[in-house]
């Protein structure tokens, strides 16, 4: 399941409805990212997210499928936020569900290295003097690559 | 009349998401469409031309070879930055 | 943070109490293992865990100074049942926040090992027509090998 | 008195998870501890011998040669398995 969303959601929430639906998994793996209150030295006012409706979705649920094919998961859940978010505020949040442990962390974990350096999001991080739009770091790029060689 | 999308610091370049144009005869390709765009803005035209920014066209990615015409959604897209 | 009880516990709730306290943290992974309500073929009727109270404590607690060791992590939080539990029912969830995810689910993956091979903890598997105190599988031990050579 | 703690099936061997035992003046090991249990009860002797079975002695490891003494805290600990 994919939701991408211009308002607040609450983590914990959603945590709780995705692993009681979780009936017989024994395993759920949650990653939730949060916007930073600082960049460097500098104090971040906020981001604005944007993305490609339809589009995005439509590759996202494509990964999903590379997912479910790869490991397996019994159930995946991922929220992504678009448009003003304030420090602290949660930005994404993908939850796995699997039979066991590894399955669950490792495609939670190619997910995220998906979300980060190929769904079509971009993002503006806002600072108090200026503001820049965010490009994924080497080490991003680098965690995408290791999914590579035994795909 | 062809639909350009513009997104992340190109959207801040183009001044708006979205804009409306139509196409000359003779612009058939992305190549074609950004030198059109670079001979009214150069900013925008050059910013449009870095190797990093991908195209998709009708919801398809396509490369800078490949063809367009009017009617046609044109998204132009810098690297992304999710998560 | 580490806390053994015996009594039900609910992960959205400590999730959100976690995050929400994760102020400048960017990741937050979370690992959540449930009783499953089969083993192979069998029907699960519950489990039933026990401790050493006070060293599987003072174990678990070193374990978590190795984790500050060795990755940069802001906080970590381990809750682990005893007692007699149902399927369904949670029994370990470890929450750890940290400035970047790498390091996030590196810490988690490498608790879930520790918690199934080295604490002490001991768990009967109890089905329609027997019961079994479970061992860990090979697999569990072959995770757990895995941070040992870069150690 | 030495306090003996058995967890996991050890402790549904031993018929509870703690017994208090009066160790002879000639037990001075674990080993020896094994042996006198033995006598009393060969099933979970053997178990309690079984290679994969830790020994803590005052909340500290310890191996089947470590000293004991009357007034220790003895604990055997199968395989583990949380999570």
């Amino acid at each position: 399941m994919i939701r991408i969303s211009d308002t607040a959601f609450d983590p914990g929430a959603e945590l709780t409805a995705f692993e009681q639906n979780a009936a017989n998994a024994g395993a759920v793996v949650s990653f939730l990212g949060k916007v930073r209150g600082k960049a460097g030295q500098a104090d971040v006012s906020g981001l604005y997210l944007e993305h490609y409706a339809g589009v995005t979705e439509a590759m996202i649920v494509e990964c999903e499928r590379d997912v479910s094919a790869r490991w397996n998961v019994d159930d995946v859940l991922i929220i992504h936020r678009i448009g003003q978010l304030s420090p602290g505020e949660p930005i994404v949040f993908v939850c796995v569900s699997a039979a066991h442990r590894r399955e669950a962390f490792e495609a939670a974990d190619f997910l995220m290295d998906y979300l980060k350096t190929k769904a079509m999001f971009w993002k503006k991080e806002v600072r108090d003097n200026d503001e820049e739009w965010i490009e994924p770091r080497d080490e991003d790029y680098r965690d995408a690559a290791r999914w590579r060689e035994d795909e | 009349m062809a639909r350009l999308l513009f997104f992340g610091k190109l959207g801040d370049l183009a001044g708006g998401r979205m804009r409306e144009q139509s196409l000359p005869k003779d612009v058939v390709t992305i190549d074609q469409l950004i030198a059109v765009i670079t001979a009214d803005d150069a900013a925008l035209g050059e910013a449009l031309a870095a190797p990093s920014v991908r195209f998709i066209v009708n919801e398809k990615m396509a490369d800078a070879g490949g063809a367009i015409s009017d009617g046609d959604e044109i998204a132009f897209l810098p690297p992304v930055s999710g998560g």
